[in-house]
């Protein structure tokens, strides 16, 4: 008897369930009852957001694979075809920070390789609580070092990423991995092609981990979050770099016909998909199934989220080549099914039938819902709009800063420079990807610590960029001009490395979305990313969603993180964010209409096209966007030391608007730092695109100097600031 | 002459090494796969970096039962040039091809950054090209190079000059702050009583190409590309 | 004043490194070798003074709160009779 | 049939883990430890009908050539009653 208390440890609703029942023409078995319950999970089935994600920009010339499959696959020229996507493990990170994030790095790596695509980058968008709490800084501690610990024990380089920390994570962190590979062969594709072709298993065997993994991650965290903790997954990145291997050499040989990994809701979600996608059916014999734990039965198997574990689907011919591969790796391969004419998912055990279902009703046929919208009474306060570094930080910095900003007069500017830069949001990231190996596979120019990352590509002339943005501060000020700002400084990076941007993915990290203010954030992002997609021409080739990120019953702030990739086309104009050498003069680039929070897609897009084409012609050595903390901030970070030079000095006029703190702290969108030795046709440059070019000053000595209304409103030895700099971090989380 | 990488399973940087010769160095090269018995034909090995076997036991500690390890044994008795890098020096030392053991960084990291390492010894096959006292600008990545020798090994290996490397600032001081993860001595590297076996913790491999921030790594190829060339002279 | 507190996993939890030791040494005249598991081992040594009640609960608190990890993790004490 | 063997570094070795461990729990209400020395722990598992000579020498092998680097560590073996 299927009861309510059944059905809402299912996290099934009453109508849902008679669904269930008419679909299937019957009453479901146990077993069918939970895989219904992790396919129509809000984790598989995007029964919340599919509406609104209709509305996402998807082709473009570039295109090659949109979403709907593993990851979004482009084709940048050159013969160069790449994979990538961003993939969110929030909640299992709260539950075991280490493993949550290791198992989530492997999550998305699994969803580039099972393309066919050798994993080349890896970055990570992080968001946390604040570092006055104890338990925050353990979670820190554990989710960078299990982003570590199975990123470089595979062998992808972690170049890049995000991190931010506001109260509004400290109980729902948010770890947004994303992933890019290159093609080294042919695509392919988890489809379950051929009716009576094999169906192999290959990769660990499966435990009873991570059960109910899906619909953990579609239900917020209440007093029983202790309770779903059994579920833990344990990643194992060895098992993962040999699959990867084995999985590239069954491809390279033409052995296979169809892959898919096991993820979310692992063999019932890999097994139901195939089918559905190549319009068949897939038959599962449990019995086959490789199995740690003794007496599992078939609703463990199905649902177990045992990780590193894939389908394939081979020619009946190829079958023995497929395991003789598998085995060289020191992997078994199993056969555990066929591939049915029908859409059917068949699943025996023990010579019973112990689910039978129609593959359309798990995935096209999920549920949908189009859930009301409703903009929130209170919107967050705009006391940090022009300071949005300062959220999170303690009170007393935040009032420092908002009682300077009222009272100009004579502040010690350079004590605020000081503890601007040391602060949470601001602080070096390095205590961070120094953990990372960012280095491995030798195509890494521009690692952590630049406005974006580079890779080469050996053999091609050509470099990839990458960043991941994520303003959730801008974005629950105002969800449709923050999802704007959030794509325009994406491809401002970008830019200011160099490069074209060409494509996008996406994590939308958001609250619960049975509250009508979440869904109308949520339908405001999908609004703004797609217009300034669309302006950038950078469609969105994939991406994830993550609902019910709150605990008791608070939402965090909407997090959408956007991941853009880009072109430079000759790795010889890939330029960094950091000062070159002394005697380079210092240029501002800005609109007219300077604005926070807020972005005019047409300054953006003039500012960044001057930018790169500046770069082009080989007239820029350093390009730097202002953000988080301002002028001042992104002025400091050009002097900062790098692997190849130590700190540098400069000296800077900053120009005045009378506005005291605000002209050197302030948030002003769409500004690039440059530097030059050929000023005057840099600032022709930019008047020609209706820009305002401002010559700061030059770059040398070694201390940084501001000049502000005609006085020295601050004067440090850079060595000292980059101190202070450097350790805010790892003072902050000892 | 030919130059091999040999592939273990977990290796991760076999692929960077075969570059660094092929692309770089122009020498011909060819992957060697661990299960492989012999090095027939090969007149320099490299055990590149990454997690053989995910370095779940010890680093290096399963990969020394890999049969290729018999035949390279037999190989660097013979005087083949052997050099492991990163988790290949963690595979030597574990196999006994070099003394000492690579322990856990002090600070308990992984720990991935550029440093400098001072030349100690200058008249190797993999440091000819190369000054005693010369710094060189590399990388490393690892969480378990931390360099421990017992005290009478410690004796015989600065003795003979076995030491190659040791972690220094630009200027070449060999100082506590310049040691990234506890090892003794700053030791970074060291080399087989006969000479031809090195092991070394940072990354000539990542520091061959100006693109990647550094050539100083590519001395020490070039260094055994010379000390081969030399031998067939 | 010495105690061992030794961490294993739960036994229904992966432990991938017990697993790759089984499946590295079993081919290598090890074929007997069913199983191996991963632990950690910790010897705690406290001041003499140590009052026997504090103890106990002293090193009970460490092994709980901080030696483990109780999401993945059990642990068992045991007491140096010296 | 179950054997345990424990590997601790040399008395000679220092620890990093351990010596980390110490002094982050001291200033945390531990103040009384003095030391915290972290080695591994391996549970095996032999098939059963393994003879009791050959499981002794089995054990003893393994943890003498593959769980040990003689260099930094020693080991004991515990056999399980059971
Ligand atoms: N925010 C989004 N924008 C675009 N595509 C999305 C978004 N969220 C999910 N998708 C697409 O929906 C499909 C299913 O996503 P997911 O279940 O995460 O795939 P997987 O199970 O392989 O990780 C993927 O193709 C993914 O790219
Ligand atoms: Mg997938």
């Amino acid at each position: 008897m299927i009861t309510d208390e059944l059905l809402s440890e299912h996290n099934l609703t009453r109508p849902e369930y008679e669904k269930i029942v008419s679909a299937l023409g019957r009453e479901p078995t146990r077993t069918e009852l939970g895989i219904y319950s992790v396919m129509w999970s809000e984790h598989c089935s995007y029964k919340s957001s599919r509406v609104h994600l209709k509305r996402l920009p998807t082709r473009g010339a570039r295109v090659v694979q949109g979403p709907g499959e593993n990851a979004g696959i482009i084709d940048i020229g050159d013969g160069i075809v790449i994979a990538f996507k961003i993939e969110s493990h929030n909640h299992p990170s709260y539950i075991e920070p280490y493993q949550g994030a290791a198992t989530g790095v492997g999550g998305i790596l699994r969803d580039i390789f099972t393309m066919g695509a050798r994993p080349i980058a890896a970055m990570n968008s992080l968001r946390f609580g604040t570092l006055d709490d104890a338990k925050t800084r353990r979670i820190v501690d554990g989710v960078v070092s299990g982003i570590a610990g199975y990123g470089n024990c595979f062998g992808v380089p972690t170049i890049g990423g995000e991190t931010l920390f506001a109260r509004c994570y400290a109980m729902n962190p948010l770890v947004n991995a994303f992933a890019l590979g290159i093609f080294e062969n042919d695509v392919f594709y988890g489809r379950a092609r051929g009716p009576g072709n094999p169906v192999i298993y290959v990769g660990a065997k499966t435990g009873r981990d991570g059960i109910h993994g899906a619909t953990m991650a579609s239900a917020g965290f209440g007093e029983d979050a202790g309770a779903k903790r059994p579920n833990v997954q344990i990643g194992d990145p060895f098992m993962e770099k040999l699959l990867l291997e084995a999985c590239l050499e069954v491809m390279q040989k033409g052995l296979i016909v169809g892959i898919q990994d096991m993820g979310a809701a692992g063999l019932t979600c890999s097994s139901s998909e195939m089918g559905s996608r190549a319009g068949t059916g897939v038959e599962l014999e449990l019995d086959d199934v490789p199995q740690r734990e003794a007496a599992m039965n078939a609703y463990e198997i199905m649902l177990s989220e045992s990780q590193e574990r894939m389908l394939l689907v081979a020619e009946k011919a190829k079958e023995k080549d497929v395991v003789a591969v598998f085995r060289k790796w020191g992997l078994d391969a199993v056969t555990v099914g066929r591939v049915l004419p029908e859409g059917m998912l068949r699943v025996r055990q023990g010579g019973a039938l112990m689910a039978e279902i129609p593959n359309a009703s798990l995935t096209d046929d999920a549920p949908v819902y189009n859930r009301p919208l409703l903009p929130p009474q209170s919107a967050l306060s705009a006391r940090l709009d022009y300071y949005s570094f300062l959220d999170g930080c303690d009170e007393s910095l935040i009032h420092r800063f908002l009682d300077a900003d009222q009272n100009p007069g004579n502040q010690d500017y350079a004590e605020l420079l000081k503890a601007a830069v040391s602060s949470p949001n601001l602080a070096s990231r390095r205590w961070i990807w120094e953990q990372y190996d960012h280095m491995v596979q030798s195509n890494t120019m521009i690692g952590p610590g630049s406005d974006a990352s580079v890779i080469r590509i050996k053999g091609s002339s050509r470099a990839l960029a990458m960043t991941l943005d994520g303003p959730g501060y801008r974005v629950a000020r105002n969800p449709r001009e923050g999802a704007k700002l959030m794509v325009a400084e994406a491809c401002r990076n970008l830019a200011c490395s160099g490069a074209e941007p060409v494509a996008a993915t996406n994590c939308l990290n958001f609250g619960n979305p049975e509250h009508p203010e979440v869904m109308w954030q949520f339908s405001e992002v999908v609004d703004g990313m797609s217009e300034a997609c669309d302006a950038f021409g950078t469609p969105i080739t994939g991406g994830n969603v993550s609902f019910y990120n709150e605990t008791f019953g608070e939402d965090i702030y909407p997090t959408p993180v956007i991941g853009v990739v880009g072109v430079v086309e000759n790795v010889q104009h890939v330029t960094a964010s950091w000062f070159r050498e002394a005697g380079d003069t210092i240029i501002l680039i800005e609109p007219g209409l300077l604005q926070v929070g807020r972005v005019s897609l047409d300054d953006e897009l003039a500012l960044q096209r001057v930018v790169r084409e500046a770069i082009r012609a080989g007239l820029v050595k350093s390009a730097h966007d202002t953000s988080e903390g301002g002028l001042a901030v992104a002025v400091a970070e050009c002097c900062y030391s790098n692997i190849h030079r130590s700190a540098i000095g400069a000296t800077v006029k900053i120009p005045s608007r009378l506005e005291a703190l605000k002209d050197l702290f302030g948030e002003y969108s769409s500004r690039i730092l440059v530097t030059t030795r050929n000023a005057a046709e840099v600032i022709e440059r930019a008047r020609q695109a209706g820009l305002e070019p401002v010559e700061l000053g030059t770059v040398g000595g070694d201390r940084l100097i501001f000049e502000y209304e005609g006085r020295r409103a601050v004067d440090v030895a850079i060595e000292d600031l980059e101190a202070t700099w450097a350790s805010g971090l790892a003072k902050l989380l000892s | 002459m030919k130059f091999g990488v040999v592939i273990f399973p977990g290796s991760n940087c076999d692929r960077d090494c075969y570059y660094a010769i092929e692309a770089v160095i122009g020498k011909p090269v060819s992957f060697i796969w661990h299960e492989d018995r012999s090095l027939e034909g090969f007149d320099a090995v490299i055990l590149p970096g990454g997690f053989s076997y995910g370095d779940y036991l010890r680093t290096g500690a399963l990969a020394k039962f890999s049969p290729v390890m018999q035949a390279l044994g037999e190989f660097a008795a013979k005087g083949g040039l052997v050099i492991g890098i990163c988790n290949g020096f963690q595979i030597l030392t574990e196999s006994g091809l070099l003394p000492g053991a690579l322990l856990r960084n002090v600070s308990r990291k992984y720990i991935c950054k550029f440093l400098h390492i001072r030349v100690e010894n200058a008249a190797t096959p993999f440091t000819n090209r190369l000054r005693v006292g010369q710094t060189l600008h590399i990388p490393i990545g690892h969480g378990d190079g931390n360099f421990f020798a017992d005290a009478e090994t410690l004796k015989r290996l600065e003795g003979n000059g076995q030491v190659a490397f040791r972690y220094s600032d630009a200027a070449g001081q060999v100082t506590p702050e310049a040691n990234p993860n506890g090892s003794i001595g700053n030791i970074a590297g060291i080399v087989n009583a006969a000479g031809n076996v090195l092991g070394m913790m940072p990354h000539p491999d990542r520091s061959s190409e100006e693109l990647l921030g550094s050539v100083d790594g590519k001395m020490i190829f070039e260094s055994m590309v010379n000390a081969l060339s030399g031998a067939r002279a | 004043m010495k105690a061992t507190v030794i961490v294993t996993l739960k036994p229904t939890v992966l432990d991938p490194q017990g697993m790759t030791i089984t499946r590295g040494v079993q081919p290598m005249g090890y074929s007997e070798v069913r199983d191996i598991r991963q632990g950690k081992y910790f010897q705690v040594e406290l001041d003499a003074e140590t009052s026997p009640e504090r103890r106990q609960a002293l090193v009970e608190r460490l092994a709980k709160e901080v030696l483990t990890n109780p999401v993945i993790e059990e642990y068992r004490i045991v007491w140096d009779r010296s």
